[in-house]
């Protein structure tokens, strides 16, 4: 079991760990920005080794295709937010609102955070992924914790019980689900891996798939931030430090969904098993349609971006819960393009708000008028969140559609309701936030080198969208021919 | 696994254990002050090593008996004397404001236990027997405890809520004959964790605002943002 | 078209889209990029009007695995021809670069016509939907020109807000036409038109959302508030080309791929939207005082009168009466190109007036023509075109829509006659509230006397602009007599798409063959020899003209104060439109509250006379009272405390639990 | 042959319709003075004010543009190409192919709109009214015209609004008397009485600002424009009456390659038609008063609901036929 960890799998997971535990004892935060940057790049290339060694499946790991991708997306966005978490850092010290002995925690957590996503992503065995999405809950919850405003205290208790709660009910579906594969693969670490449970699907007994189903559903839905379970999300944006906002709504929803993903394949398997598609496409339309709403009424940018996430990761299940290659390429597509998207926009908006030292609509206005660098690399990122072209979400929501229509034109409508009402209020907001009369700038003008992260996201969402060269389109298509 | 079934005895103390574990939770809702509910809860946690050991015993696991020490030790000692001190340092009002009254929300926890039993047993038909009433009476401790984290403000209630529930899903792990000693390992890392947050928690409340009690919080979630 | 020519116009719509970029990174060249830009839509008009409709290209660029594919056939050639000219037209005028605004919108204008042009070329429909949208977000850009006014942003807002909605619904309709076939191409979802209620459908999504860019009523609201706003050439394309690029998808949909079995009723709801947004469209553009809302109000009156053509084509086709199909559809495709055409004059020209007098408002214009002559000619022929008076452009497409529309009721069916009479009256109310607006336009901005000593200072404008203006001119005056040759350019799209021709040689329109029709050139050759007449007679006495004082009844000399004499003792925007409002008024919702004086006071009495568009009170404002009420609903939600969050989880779960229980007992 | 006597018929068609159109004008002036009792001007008055006219020198206002200088030209030729297209006492000239009823309102809507144009370039306020409420009032007349082509296109088996394809059809009493057609005639007479600027519409003879429409457009005018713009007003009159006479009694029209013979028995049908219609006029005139400015969109309301009510009821009629 042992010798699974010694592979570059291992090596991917261990890293962030291990430097989690460094960064524990590195007194000085400078240091310790330094090396979290630094450990963040390494993590990436080395998972960027990760496609070489497809296809291992041992007791604890399992390296497939989209492990892989969801791997390198985590792992790219993870080092994009710590080179911005450096400078981020640096202004929030100068500015007295994070002291210094807290940002040895924040570090930490921050490492410990990407090393648990990694641990879901690539882990065989339920129990591995379970106790890696507890660790990823907990530091989120002490990260939001960490300005210690009153604020950002309710946000991080919030968090912490809702997460808490929600994987509770995940651990109890686990329990059931080994019950499940216990007849056919029995006791011992086989019944728990993702594999065994795949390969035993099509004889276990679909009553108790079933009750499984709806605990796991419920428990990694609240991680995915799907409809009546988000109300955790917008406060934890609102209140946490930005690069941890920037990790936490690309990758956890990503993660979440990755794993409804692997559970819907063994659902589908089992054919005395409800089909899994009614659910999540009912739950997905329910978050497109409720983050659409609640972003009208919404003051405050960051909240107003995390309940964005929430509508795009609505989008995600409903494609996954139509189920088929199509829609299966679509959604993942779309969860890639708008992980990439979102990130660069926090990146914007975190700068803009340490600039402007607020983070209402009321504080930042007219970007353009004497920063046009933010204000356009702003403005590009809101206009492709808004699904217009030409950038990637656009070419996604349009696959998306089409196999919504596929299925049934009625649900096309409603879920296309949901982004127009969604396009137009960020569309407005885009208006308010870059054009106008500008406020003043009390805090530091970011230099333009900062916004080289941002454009790298963009030039990538535009390619994948419009001129996605064929490896990459290949490297999809197994992808979605792969998870039933 | 030989045949399981009344007049057997690792059935019938398994039975009974499971049964001692959900009348605790129904006390726990019964509980209108905190040093008796932080005993309650002590309470659960020793009957839950004993259903552990049991588990043991009739498994031939000898991990169970490991996690049966750690939950006696963890849940049974430590976190029930460290809440008792918070109680007494911070000196928190004793009784506690319940946001449903006590009888309704019993009524309710019977309604849930009847639910849980409906949707457990017939579903698990396959499984031995032991298991699916093990399965049952976690779900219960588990829907208790959920229940009394919905119908209680004060934190501290919040929290014992949440362990309680806790102790439902060990119970649910233990169970099941065979469950790999990962999941103990999770058990014992939760609770410490839990504990550790929580008590960074009640700090850093204790720090900010001067009660414990959840909805002062919730009157600073009011302001429209 | 040859695969070598269709490449050529595709470097062409890439080398603009590469201009508007280098005019971002070149604030100080770019009157010469415009100037670039104009020639290179001149040279693309002229490529597509050379080849002739055929082969196909596929791009690099497309959803990920599947190519986009560019053709030009009979149907987008005409319109590609209008986008092309429009744009040279509009960019030579862009060359006059003055303020800010200008150099902010410099760089979007090429990229706008690059996207048209690429919706147009596009033969698959992810490549049609790309372009249509693309085109939005850059005139979205350039309405945000001027975002210095708060009007200007929620214009710009509401504007991309029924963009978006618009592409929704055509993804959608698109999506159910692609169904059936393998790829997205046009050529592959031509072999599986679709039947029976999924057709009906696409026909709702496809006049939905093409009707709401075009400005069909209801939808028509935002088209009115954004088009004033940007910058001349800006709004001139948008009312001139964009709405036809609208227009274009509908009759792409419609006519091309739902295939020629679509039965007699699918015409009606196009007559009926089409009738209403004329008669709307023109009540608007009698009553509104800012120029350029007039102009564009009268867009929506034009864009009805086509989609009145498709109404008529489409019932006619249904009912295999193919002449008349081909009639009522040339009538559309002529009025697309004339509009486009003298749309395009008229918002040059206003732009024109706009930066002389510096203000749009009619009720502040006024006497331009004494210093504007070549402008104020210009607009002449401009509104002699949209106000339908023979021998211009805008009567040729107006004469083939009512014969069409006369002879629909062959159609049958009580009802339907009754809807086409009806239609065809309508027709002929638009055209004559047409004139009434474009004398209200001329009469008002652009005679008289000076209402503002600011107005009285107006210059001709630069160069470029005047060579525009002028050359459009002479296209609408050219379109206006020789209809005949534009039609060869409509004809064989009417062939490929209504099997059937019109009958037009170069001189003559007719209805069917044998019939007699209406000789433009020989009525200009009467007319002009009815002009020549009386100077004949009249040479031998030439007098000596004498000018004095305007007679006005004996009306006293204008006090020294006042050189222009006093505005108030001239006819105003709002009088002239008084019997309008007055008459026709309870269908714009006119409104007047007068307050009278009472006697001995000095509060002079107040008559406030105003109106609103019937759609924004029927339709816009509920549907915004209902997003406000769900959002103040939903947004409950937010304010959760952890308890009632907890809560809800809570009843989530047990709502899943009793599916199970129940699932499990049955 | 017969395309050289079209075109003679057509000149001498001209020709006449100058010639006659302020001495129509003149006799119904003439009438309704009769009828009042009064000895009346001569009917040739006209023709010796439009020469008179024509002698005097040209008074421009200052704020004149060329605009104002050359309406009048464009008012006349618009007019006298509409006189020219409606054929008084001969078919098939050689404008027969272009003399369609819709250009014929076009040209009408194009000299008003000129004459509008003039009237706003002066500036002054009773140029203002006229133009307003003249294209107001032509607005309204449209659809009428409109509804009653529907009957004729619809009803006819030519299907075509070429003004003498009808005649000729309607020569051979094709289809005998239509209820339709005769509801059509009470609504063209309406849309020709507001059109030519008679009464109930606008008053003709006065000189009150605030009651005359057309009289306001042409104040600021002297000297040989106002002589044009007087000769248009009474061809506009001599055409709306040929138009009435030649669509609803075409008795005595005959083909234009008939000779001079048959010509003669066409001038004499044309000369009585004119002569009836400018007696019903005058008699009309005398005995109604102008209407009140916002009664006229109703009166020709009626116009338009008439033309419609026929058109219903061709149809209805049309489909038991």
């Amino acid at each position: 079991m042992i010798h699974d960890l010694a592979t570059t799998a291992g090596a991917a997971i261990l890293l962030p760990l291990f430097a989690a535990l460094v960064l524990g004892l590195v007194p000085s935060w400078r240091v310790g920005a330094i090396v979290n940057a630094v450990a963040a790049t390494l993590t990436f290339a080395v998972v960027a080794f990760l496609p070489a060694s497809i296809g291992q499946t041992g007791p604890l790991l399992l390296v497939d295709r989209l492990a892989v991708h969801l791997s390198l997306l985590t792992a790219f966005v993870a080092m994009t937010a710590s080179w911005f978490s450096t400078a981020y850092v640096r202004v929030e010290v100068s500015q007295r609102r994070l002291n210094k002995a807290r940002l040895r925690q924040y570090h930490a957590m921050f490492q410990l955070f990407c090393g648990a996503l990694l641990a879901v992503l690539l882990s065989n065995n339920l129990g591995i992924t379970w106790v890696a999405i507890e660790a990823a809950t907990i530091a989120a919850a002490l990260v939001i914790g960490l300005p210690r405003t009153a604020h950002a205290v309710e946000a991080s208790w919030k968090f912490f019980v809702l997460c808490g709660a929600g994987i509770a009910l995940a651990l109890f579906g686990t329990t059931v689900l080994y019950l499940a594969a216990l007849p056919a693969l029995g006791p011992g670490l086989k019944a728990m891996s993702w594999t065994g449970l795949r390969q035993a699907a099509p004889t276990c007994d679909g009553a108790v798939l079933n009750l499984a189903f709806v605990f796991l559903l419920l428990g990694y839905g609240t991680k995915a931030a799907l409809a009546p379970l988000h109300a955790w999300m917008p406060d934890a944006h609102a209140e946490g430090p930005t690069p941890m906002s920037a990790i936490l709504s690309g990758s956890v929803l990503n993660v979440a969904l990755f794993v409804i993903l692997r559970l819907r394949g063994v659902m589908k398997a089992n054919h005395a098993a409800i089909d899994p598609a009614f659910p999540l496409v009912a739950l997905g339309l329910l978050s497109v349609l409720l983050a659409a709403f609640s972003l009208w009424p919404r003051r405050d940018v960051k909240r107003f971006f995390s309940y964005s996430s929430v509508e795009h990761a609505g989008v995600a299940a409903f494609a996954f819960g139509i189920g088929g290659p199509a829609a299966t390429f679509a959604g993942l597509l779309h969860m890639t393009v708008h992980t990439l998207t979102k990130s660069a926009t926090f990146q914007c908006v975190g700068r803009a708000a340490q600039m402007k030292g607020g983070q209402r609509f009321a504080d930042i206005t007219g970007l353009m008028s004497n920063h046009r660098a933010l204000g356009l690399s702003l403005a590009a990122c809101v206009i492709a969140l808004a699904g217009l072209p030409p950038f990637g979400l656009f070419s996604s929501e349009f696959l998306v559609a089409l196999a919504a229509v596929r299925a049934s034109p009625w649900l096309a409508a409603v879920l296309l309701a949901g982004l127009v009402i969604a396009a137009w209020v960020q569309i407005a907001r885009l208006q308010s936030l870059c054009l106008g009369p500008a406020t003043a700038d009390p805090g530091p003008v970011p230099p333009h080198a900062a916004l080289v992260p941002v454009w790298l996201h963009l030039a990538l969402v535009l390619a994948l969208g419009l001129a996605m060269p064929g490896a990459v389109f290949a490297w999809f298509t197994s992808i979605a021919q792969a998870t039933p | 696994m030989q045949h399981l079934g009344y007049g057997v005895l690792a059935y019938d103390v398994a039975h009974l254990l499971g049964g001692a574990a959900l009348v605790a939770s129904f006390v726990l809702l019964y509980q209108r002050r905190i040093p008796a509910l932080i005993n309650t809860y002590a309470a659960q946690g020793i009957i839950l090593a004993a259903a552990a050991a049991w588990q043991g015993h009739v498994q031939h696991a000898a991990h169970l008996y490991v996690t049966a020490a750690l939950t006696l030790f963890a849940k049974g000692a430590i976190i029930p004397v460290l809440l008792h001190r918070i109680v007494r340092a911070l000196d928190i009002r004793r009784t506690i404001e319940t946001a449903l009254g006590v009888f309704p929300s019993m009524v309710l926890g019977v309604v849930l236990v009847a639910l849980a039993i409906e949707v457990v047993l017939p579903t698990t038909l396959g499984a031995a027997t032991l298991a699916r009433e093990d399965l049952a009476f976690a779900l219960s401790v588990v829907l208790l405890g959920l229940l009394m984290m919905i119908t209680r403000r004060t934190a501290i209630t919040q929290v014992i809520g949440f362990l309680s529930m806790e102790n439902g899903l060990i119970l649910a792990a233990v169970g099941v004959a065979g469950m790999p000693l990962v999941v103990e390992i999770s058990g014992a890392f939760l609770v410490l964790a839990i504990f550790f947050v929580f008590g960074v928690f009640v700090f850093r409340i204790r720090e900010r605002f001067d009660s414990l009690d959840v909805s002062h919080l919730d009157r600073v979630g009011e302001a429209p943002r | 078209m040859s695969a070598v020519l269709l490449l050529i116009l595709a470097c062409v719509v890439a080398a603009l889209a590469a201009l508007g970029l280098c005019a971002a990174v070149l604030p100080r060249r770019i009157a010469l990029l415009h100037a670039v830009a104009a020639g290179l839509c001149g040279a693309g008009a002229a490529i597509t009007l050379a080849g002739t409709p055929g082969a196909s290209v596929a791009l690099p660029v497309g959803l990920p695995g599947m190519a986009i594919h560019l053709a030009l056939d009979p149907l987008s050639r005409p319109f590609l021809v209008l986008v092309f000219g429009a744009s040279a037209a509009a960019l030579t005028a862009a060359t006059d670069v003055h303020g800010p605004e200008d150099v902010r919108a410099a760089p979007f204008l090429p990229v706008f016509v690059a996207c048209m042009a690429f919706a147009l070329l596009a033969a698959d429909a992810f490549g049609l939907l790309l372009g249509f949208e693309a085109m939005s977000v850059a005139s979205w850009a350039l309405v945000l020109a001027r975002h210095a006014d708060a009007e200007a942003r929620d214009a710009a807002a509401l504007y991309l807000g029924m963009a978006a909605f618009s592409a929704a619904c055509l993804v959608i309709a698109v999506a159910m036409l692609a169904m059936p076939s393998p790829d997205l191409t046009f050529a592959s979802m031509r072999q599986h038109p679709p039947d029976g209620a999924w057709a009906a459908g696409v026909l709702g999504l496809a006049t939905l959302g093409a009707g709401a860019k075009a400005g069909l009523f209801p939808l028509h609201v935002w088209l009115p508030r954004a088009h004033p706003v940007a910058p001349a050439p800006a709004s001139a394309l948008m009312s001139g080309a964009m709405t036809k690029v609208a227009l274009y998808v509908l009759a792409r949909i419609l006519f091309d791929l739902c295939g020629d079995a679509t039965p007699v009723w699918w015409g009606v709801p196009l007559v009926v939207l089409g009738a209403a947004s004329a008669t709307i469209g023109v009540l608007r553009a009698v009553l509104e005082d800012d120029l350029k809302a007039a102009l564009a109000c009268s867009t929506v009156e034009n864009v009805g009168l086509i989609a009145i053509g498709f109404g008529l084509a489409l019932a006619a086709r249904g009912a295999d009466l193919a002449p008349l199909a081909a009639l009522a559809l040339g009538a559309a495709l002529l009025h697309v190109l004339a509009h486009g055409t003298f749309k395009t004059l008229l918002f040059l020209g206003a732009g024109a007036a706009d930066h002389a007098a510096g203000t749009r408002l009619l009720s502040r214009l006024g006497g331009l023509v004494h210093h504007m002559p070549v402008t104020t000619g210009c607009m002449i022929a401009g509104c002699a075109a949209l106000a339908a008076l023979p021998p211009s452009s805008g009567f040729a497409s107006e004469w083939m829509l009512l014969q069409s529309a006369l002879a629909a009721p062959r159609i049958g069916g009580l009802a339907l006659q009754t809807l086409f009479a009806c239609a065809a009256a309508l027709i002929a109310l638009a055209a004559a509230l047409a004139a009434t607006a474009c004398v209200r336009i001329i009469g008002v901005g652009f005679l008289g006397r000076p209402r503002v000593p600011r107005t009285a200072g107006a210059q001709e404008p630069a160069l470029p602009v005047r060579a525009a203006l002028i050359a459009l001119s002479v296209l609408t005056a050219f379109i206006g007599l020789f209809p005949g040759l534009v039609l060869r350019l409509i004809d064989p799209a009417l062939r490929h798409l209504v099997g059937g021709g019109i009958a037009a040689t170069s001189l003559f329109i007719a209805t069917s063959h044998d019939s007699p029709g209406y000789a433009p050139l020989a009525i200009g050759v009467l007319l002009a020899a009815g002009a020549a007449l009386p100077l004949l007679v009249l040479r031998r006495r030439r007098m000596q003209e004498r000018d004095a004082p305007a007679w006005a009844c004996g009306f006293a000399a204008s006090p020294p104060w006042l050189p222009f004499g006093d505005p108030a003792t001239q006819y105003g925007a709002a009088s002239f439109a008084q019997p309008v409002r007055r008459t026709l008024g309870t269908l714009m919702l006119a409104t007047e509250q007068s307050t009278p004086a009472d006697p001995g006071s000095p509060v002079p009495a107040r008559l406030v006379a105003g109106f609103t568009d019937p759609a924004e009170p029927l339709l816009f404002v509920p549907v915004g009272r209902v997003r406000l009420r769900l959002s103040s609903a939903f947004d409950r939600l937010q304010f959760l405390t952890v308890r009632r969050t907890l809560s809800l989880m809570f009843a989530v779960l047990l709502l899943f639990l009793t599916a199970i229980a129940v699932l499990e007992a049955l | 042959m017969s395309t050289a006597l079209g075109f003679v018929a057509f000149v001498l068609h001209t020709a006449l319709m100058l010639a006659a159109a302020p001495v129509a004008a003149g006799l119904v002036r003439w009438l309704k003075g009769r009828l009042l009792g009064r000895a009346g001007p001569p009917p040739w008055q006209p023709w010796l004010e439009i020469v008179r006219l024509s002698r005097k020198q040209p008074v421009f206002a200052e704020n004149a543009s060329f605009v104002f200088r050359w309406a009048p030209g464009v008012v006349f030729a618009a007019t006298l190409a509409a006189a020219a297209l409606v054929p008084s006492f001969a078919l098939h000239m050689t404008t027969a192919p272009i003399a369609d009823l819709i250009v014929l309102a076009g040209l009408l809507s194009l000299g008003r709109a000129a004459l509008a144009l003039a009237a706003m370039d002066v500036g002054t306020a009773f140029g203002g009214i006229g133009a307003s409420r003249e294209m107001t009032f032509a607005a309204y007349a449209e659809p009428a015209l409109v509804l009653v082509l529907t009957i004729f296109t619809f009803a006819l088996l030519a299907s075509t609004t070429n003004l003498d394809a009808l005649a000729a059809q309607l020569h051979d009493f094709a289809f005998g008397l239509r209820v339709s057609l005769g509801l059509a005639l009470l609504s063209l007479l309406g849309v020709a009485l507001a059109d030519s600027g008679r009464l109930p519409v606008d008053n003709p003879a006065s000189h009150l600002e605030l009651a005359m429409v057309h009289e306001a457009m042409v104040l600021e005018y002297s000297g040989p424009p106002l002589a044009l713009l007087e000769l248009s007003a009474c061809l506009r009159l001599l055409l709306w009456m040929t138009l009435i006479g030649t669509l609803f009694a075409p008795f005595g029209l005959g083909p234009a390659d008939a000779g001079p013979a048959g010509w003669l028995a066409g001038l004499l049908g044309w000369a009585f038609r004119v002569v009836v219609l400018s007696a019903a006029l005058a008699l009309l005139e005398s005995t109604l008063a102008k209407m009140r400015v916002f009664r006229v969109p109703e009166f020709l309301g009626v116009a338009v609901l008439l033309a419609l009510l026929a058109v219903v009821f061709l149809f209805v009629s049309q489909g038991f036929a």
